[in-house]
Order: C-alpha cells, then structure tokens, then sequence
C-alpha cells in the first residue's frame, strides 16, 4: 500500500514538473516587450470601463453549486454502498433506496420551484 | 530497484498521454478538414520539398510547440500574476495525474519480475480518478478570475457551473460500474473483463452497462468544454472564455488540457466498458478461442498486443469525440443545464437502481471479483 | 516519520495564510491547500478512502462552492484597518496560549502504543461495513439533513431584496 | 509510522486555535466561514488519529458524517450570505447587526 503512495509521489512530482515548465516556457523563452495596448483587457477594441470584479451573476449559478454539493456527497455515499452492495443484499437496497428517495424530494422541489430553469 | 520501476512506469504512463495529447491535436485538424472537406494542416517541408510527401504531422508535432512556447507570455493589467500563473497549471497537472492510475497493460514479465502495467496501483483508482476530475474545475475557475476581464470572467463561471453539473452523471455512471463489478481497482475491472458471456462474448461493460456508457461518455466530453459543450469559450460570444487573455504556453497548456481531457474519457471508456488492454480470446499464454482452438504466443507478445490494443481503443474513441464535435451544433445554455440536471441525472439515478434490482435478481449475471 | 512533521509545518503555515491573508480568494486558495495536506496526513494514518472523500467532498465540491460565492460576489480585498487592532492582539495571544496550554497538556500524557489493527484497517470495505450497519441511523438522518440543507439554501437564495 | 497519536493531537489543536482566531478576528464573513471550515477540519484530524489508535473504524465514519455536515453548513451559510449581500451589499460582518438583542 504505501508503495503504491509513494508512486503516486513520484508522478505528482514528474507531472508538475513537466506542466511547471509547459507554463513557464513562454517567461524564459519568449520574448518579453510589454506595452499599454499590449496589456489592455481584450474587450474587442473598446476601452475597458469600471471594475471588473464587481460584476455579479445571476444567483441561478450558486444554485447550481449548491444542488452539486448535495449530490456530490450522495454519490460519495454510493461508492461504498456499491463495494458491500452484494453482502448487504436487498437490505442493502432499501437504505440505499430511502436516502435517495429523500434526496430524490430534494430534487423535485428544486425542479418545481424552476430553479432548473435557464432562459 | 523497485523505486526505479515505479518511476520509470510513471514516465511511460506520463510520456503516453503528453504523446496523445499532441498527436490529437494532429488528428483533430486532419479529421476536421476531412469532414469539411479541406487539405488540412500541409504547409510544411524542409529542404525546400525535396520530400515527396509534406510534413504536416511534423510541424504540428514539433514545430507547433515551439513556437508557441517563444510567444511572448502577456499578462493583462490588473490581473493577479500568480494566480494567472496558477490557473493553466491547475488545469492540466490533476489530468496528467489522473493518467497515472489507467492500466495501460496487464503484466510484463521480465526474468523473474512481474511488473504490473499501470503507473499507480491504487486499489481505490475510480475515487482517485474522480477527485483528480473535481480539481479541474479549479483552471477554469482561476483562469476566470485572475485575468482581469469580463469574458474570462463569463467564461469562467459558465464553465465552472457546467462542469459542476456533469460531475454527478459522471460520479453516477462510475458508481454503476462499481456496482457491477463490486471494486474501485481499476486494474481489477480491467482484468474481469477478460472473462467470457456464454463462451464466446468477452464480459465488456458495455455489455453490462451500455446507459452507464453513454451517460459516461456524454458527461466526460461536457466536462472537457469542447463542441458541442463549448460554451464556456464559445468563439462567437466570449472569443476564447476564461483563457481569453492567455498567450503563449500558457495558452498552450490550456490547449493541452482540452485534448488531454479528450484521451482520459477514452481511456476511461476503455478502461471501464471496452476492456481496457484485454484482446478478445488472448490469455497471458495466448489465444484461446471458443471451441477449443488454441494459438500459444509468447509472453512478451502478448504484453505487446495488449498495450497496442489498449492505444488503438483508446485512439477509437478519441476520433469519435473529435467527429461528434465537428458534427454537432453548440447547445445553448438551458439546453446544456437540462441535459445535465434533468435528463443525465434522472437516468443515472434509474441506471443504478435498475441495475442493483438486477444484480440481486440474477446473483451471479454479472462478473463477480 | 519525517514526512509527517513535514506536513504538519506546511499546513500550519497554510492555515495560517487562510487567517491573515487580505483577499478572500487567496484564503480559500490557502485553504484548499490545509485540506489536501491533512487528506495527505489521512493517508499516513491509513484512512485511504477517507482521504479521498476529503479531496472530492472538501475540495472538489465545499471550496468550489466557496470561490463561487467569492466569484459572484466579486469580494474585494479587505482593507487592512478593517479589524479593531486591540481584539486582534487579544485574540493572538488568547489563541497562543490556548494551544500550548493544549499541545502541553496532550503532550505530557505517555499515550500507549497504538493497537494492532486488522488487515482490512481503513479500506473501503471496512468502512462500508461499518457505515451501512451500526451506523445506519445516522446515515438515513444524513439524507434528511441534505434535503433541509437544499430547500432551506434554494429559499434563501432566491428571496429577493 | 512511528508518529505517536500526541503529535497528530497537538497539530489538530494547533489549527483549531487558528480556526478560531480566524472567526473571532476577520470581519469577512466569507473568510469566517473559511475558518470555521479549518477547524472542522482539525476536529477531523484528532478523528482520524484516535481511530487509528484504537483501531476502529467509528472515528473515520464519524468523520465522514461531519463532512457531510460541512457540506450541507456550507449551502445554507452561504446562502445566506448571498441573501444578506442582496440586501445589505455588505459582506462586514460587524455591519451585519439585525439579530443584535
């Protein structure tokens, strides 16, 4: 086991290794003549107005987040539900089954309330 | 010795996708002038063209990086430096990761050493595989923000939401396949898939788990944001999205991790449906085919084939992505949510409970491990 | 044994950037950095696939969430004055005190060998076994907690000034 | 694997005082939450290490449960926070006084 770790060391390593240089290449080898237009934000040749960051979105994105998150961590439930699934047999099924159920409620008011809805 | 072999393992698997990547990236413009009935990338010789055959493959191979790696590395003002630096890295370092636990081959024999075929033998490799996949979300998101600018900023909260949404179907169809074959060793699955149905069929998962397949796949090619899921760099509205105001390698590297993320859904779906390295009917002392036929083969062959046919399904599916994304139209924003919430979702979730009902049903329908 | 106290400084240190950094994005940054050192740390103590769940749960989807809200909310960086400087010396000092008084007191106590454990320790099955039988309640009471957690976020979020 | 349970113990310890120092000092709700999140996960350290100590696997479960919850604090939490920057445009938490007795 801690071999296999120790693997995953070494080709952490080699890969960041190998994305580090991908990223850097263009600082040492390229060229390096900075100038204003150069610089400027890219809006399709007209001048950039106000800040940026201050821009905010519809909360229908955060939506999306937060939906994610729940049933990122019903499907984390599932992987070790899926491993001792043949032991557990059909009880197994059943809790697997109320907890989506639950879930699943989640789901449907989300989708009532149009919070699905993109326009 | 064994450190050696683990890190010379991990090179190979690591040389192989940076090889991939490139070569896609050949493939992709050959294939999407073939569709569109152009020449393609052919403006390249030396020596004046004395060759009587051009070397479009060479100069995307070789020439391509090169000079993308002298362009001047621009950073936008009012972008933070670090993160701009940070986001491409993000963006393909957890890909190249997620390479290291697909099993490229079954076993080598050298001597008296038998050294497993995959970079990293983890016996959760799916989980490794799906937080690696949870990361890249971070690229898109950094590469959003650090640039300063409102179409990376678009671009990186579409892509970051869509790329969130498709997780769950892929999470869904992978815990599909954990259940059929009750473990997350990579290795493991490849290897039960060598079996045979009746005899004659080889037990790929797609025999078992073809709605899991193509949630699988579906999903895999949302994640990596090229056609028909490209809206977070849809050309038309954003010019390139988050990586709008990258240059040089950086750009480069955000390139690469598009046609990176293309090879790791075929390697999955290698992996995971269509038998990974398995030859039909070849075993590790040769063919044997149904109705007793039998054809020895060295070892040292058989490791070959297996590598070779894992590269050859892997290359299937990756011309498949391209020619689904030189076919298809942009969805638009509503569509792609509904697809991903709605529809993958759904089905996933009835996959999977279709599928325990089944296997508790038929004990013994599916391969046991 | 080294690589444990080298994990331990780096993610003290990282933990400490999540407190004292200026721009919010840096802390989350700075954060997710603390929560993969301590995944690594869950590995060394043979809690595999607890490591992972902490990258995919953690990482891959608490903090993604959080530079979300950072992201919509275009958070600016905080100014240095914002803080009251004399609570800050107090709570400094309260928060050094507290922990050698605790790093003390755990220190001091001879803790016995760690028990032998089965094979099997820390492995998916292992921890499977456990969750879907002794632990079942807690894990039905979950859903439900998830499912308040969706509506009551859905609610809040779409209310409207 | 010689690292007594004491170390893993006191290096949780370490980073929930930092947590807390976090909650107590910053005034960014967001960066609040950050540091509620680190000491959950310090809690989630001494866990795992008395798990291991005791060989048994309640203390990784427990774990488990307690990221869930982390998820689950987090929707909600922020939620609200999006809710009261919508009315508020304020993410001070000082500022943020309607609850105040």
């Amino acid at each position: 086991m801690e071999q296999s770790y120790a693997a995953v060391l070494i080709s952490a390593g080699l890969c960041a290794l190998v994305v580090a240089i991908m990223v850097g290449a263009s600082r040492l080898l390229g060229t390096r003549t900075p100038n204003r237009a150069k610089q400027s934000v890219f809006e399709a040749g007209n001048r950039s107005v106000g800040e940026v960051k201050t821009h905010r979105f519809p909360v229908k994105f955060y939506l999306t987040a937060i939906l994610f998150i729940v049933f990122d961590v019903e499907v984390v439930f599932m992987y070790p539900w899926a491993i001792v699934f043949r032991q557990l047999g059909w009880f197994g099924l059943a809790e697997m089954a109320a907890f989506v159920v639950v879930l699943g409620v989640g789901l449907a008011y989300v989708w009532k309330v149009g919070a699905l809805e993109w326009d | 010795m064994d450190l050696l072999i683990a890190f010379a393992k991990c090179l190979v698997s690591l040389l192989i996708v940076l090889q991939v990547g490139v070569i896609l990236l050949w493939v992709e413009r050959k294939g999407s002038a073939l569709i569109q009935d152009r020449v393609g990338a052919n403006r390249a010789n030396i020596f004046g063209g004395i060759l009587p055959f051009n070397l479009g493959i060479v100069n995307t191979l070789m020439a391509d990086p090169v000079k993308l790696f002298h362009k001047e590395d621009i950073v936008p003002e009012g972008a933070d430096h670090f993160l701009h630096w940070l986001a491409p890295f993000l963006a393909l370092f957890p890909l190249f990761l997620t390479y290291a636990v697909i099993p490229f081959g079954d076993v080598l024999v050298i001597g008296d050493t038998t050294i497993n075929l995959q970079a990293v033998e983890l016996n959760v490799g799916i989980l490794f595989v799906l937080a690696m996949v949870s990361l890249g979300v971070y690229g898109v998101v950094l590469g959003g923000w650090a640039s300063n600018s409102r179409y990376a900023l678009l671009g990186g909260v579409r892509g970051s939401a869509q790329m969130i949404s498709y997780e769950i179907a892929m999470g869904l169809a992978l815990v599909a396949v954990v259940l059929t074959y009750g473990t997350l060793d990579l290795q493991a699955i490849v290897r039960a898939q060598g079996d045979l149905m009746w005899g004659v069929i080889p037990a790929w998962g797609v025999f078992y788990q073809p709605l899991a397949l193509v949630i699988l796949f579906i999903a895999g090619m949302a994640e990596s944001k090229r056609a028909p899921f490209d809206l977070p760099e849809a050309e038309s509205e954003l010019i390139a999205g988050f990586f709008t105001e990258y240059s040089g390698s950086k750009q480069s590297v955000f390139m690469m991790a598009d046609f990176v993320e293309v090879a790791i859904v075929a390697a999955l779906v290698t992996t995971l449906f269509f038998g990974g390295w398995q030859v039909p009917y070849l075993y590790r002392d040769g063919f044997h085919f149904p109705g007793g036929f039998s054809i020895a083969v060295p070892s040292l062959l058989v490791t070959v084939l297996q590598v070779l046919s894992f590269l050859v399904k892997l290359f299937l599916f990756c011309w498949f992505q391209i020619l689904v994304r030189w076919s298809l139209p942009r969805l638009r924003y509503d569509q792609l949510m509904d697809l991903g919430w709605k529809r993958l979702l759904p089905y996933a979730l009835a996959n999977l409970a279709v599928s325990a009902v089944l296997i508790l049903l038929l004990q013994g329908w599916t391969v046991r491990s | 044994m080294i690589v444990f106290y080298l994990l331990a400084i780096l993610s003290v240190l990282s933990a400490i950037v999540v407190v004292v950094h200026r721009s919010p994005i840096y802390c989350a940054l700075a954060l997710v950095n603390t929560l993969f050192l301590i995944a690594v740390m869950f590995v060394l103590l043979d809690a595999h696939m607890i490591a992972f769940l902490q990258v995919i749960v953690y990482a891959g989807a608490i903090m993604v969430l959080f530079l979300f809200v950072i992201m919509l909310l275009g958070s600016p960086d905080e100014p240095a004055s914002a803080e009251r400087p004399g609570l800050r010396t107090v709570v400094l000092a309260a928060a050094v005190v507290l922990a050698v008084e605790l790093g003390a007191v755990v220190a001091a106590k001879p803790g016995g060998e760690p028990m032998a454990e089965p094979p099997s320790y820390g492995s998916t099955q292992a921890l499977a076994e456990r969750l879907f039988t002794t632990h079942l309640l807690s894990f039905e009471l979950t859903s439900l907690l998830l499912l308040v957690a969706v509506v009551g976020a859905v609610v809040m979020a779409r209310r409207r000034a | 694997m010689a690292v007594p349970v004491q170390h893993y113990l006191v290096l949780s310890a370490i980073l929930f005082a930092i947590g807390a120092v976090g909650v107590l000092v910053r005034r960014n709700v967001i960066v609040v939450f950050m540091a509620i999140e680190l000491m959950l996960n310090a809690v989630n350290l001494a866990f795992v290490a008395l798990a291991r100590q005791r060989a048994s696997m309640d203390g990784q479960v427990i774990v488990f449960f307690v990221m869930t919850v982390a998820a689950a604090e987090a929707a909600v939490g922020l939620a609200i926070i999006l809710a009261n920057f919508a009315q508020r445009r304020t993410l001070h938490a000082d500022e943020i006084s309607t609850l105040r007795g």
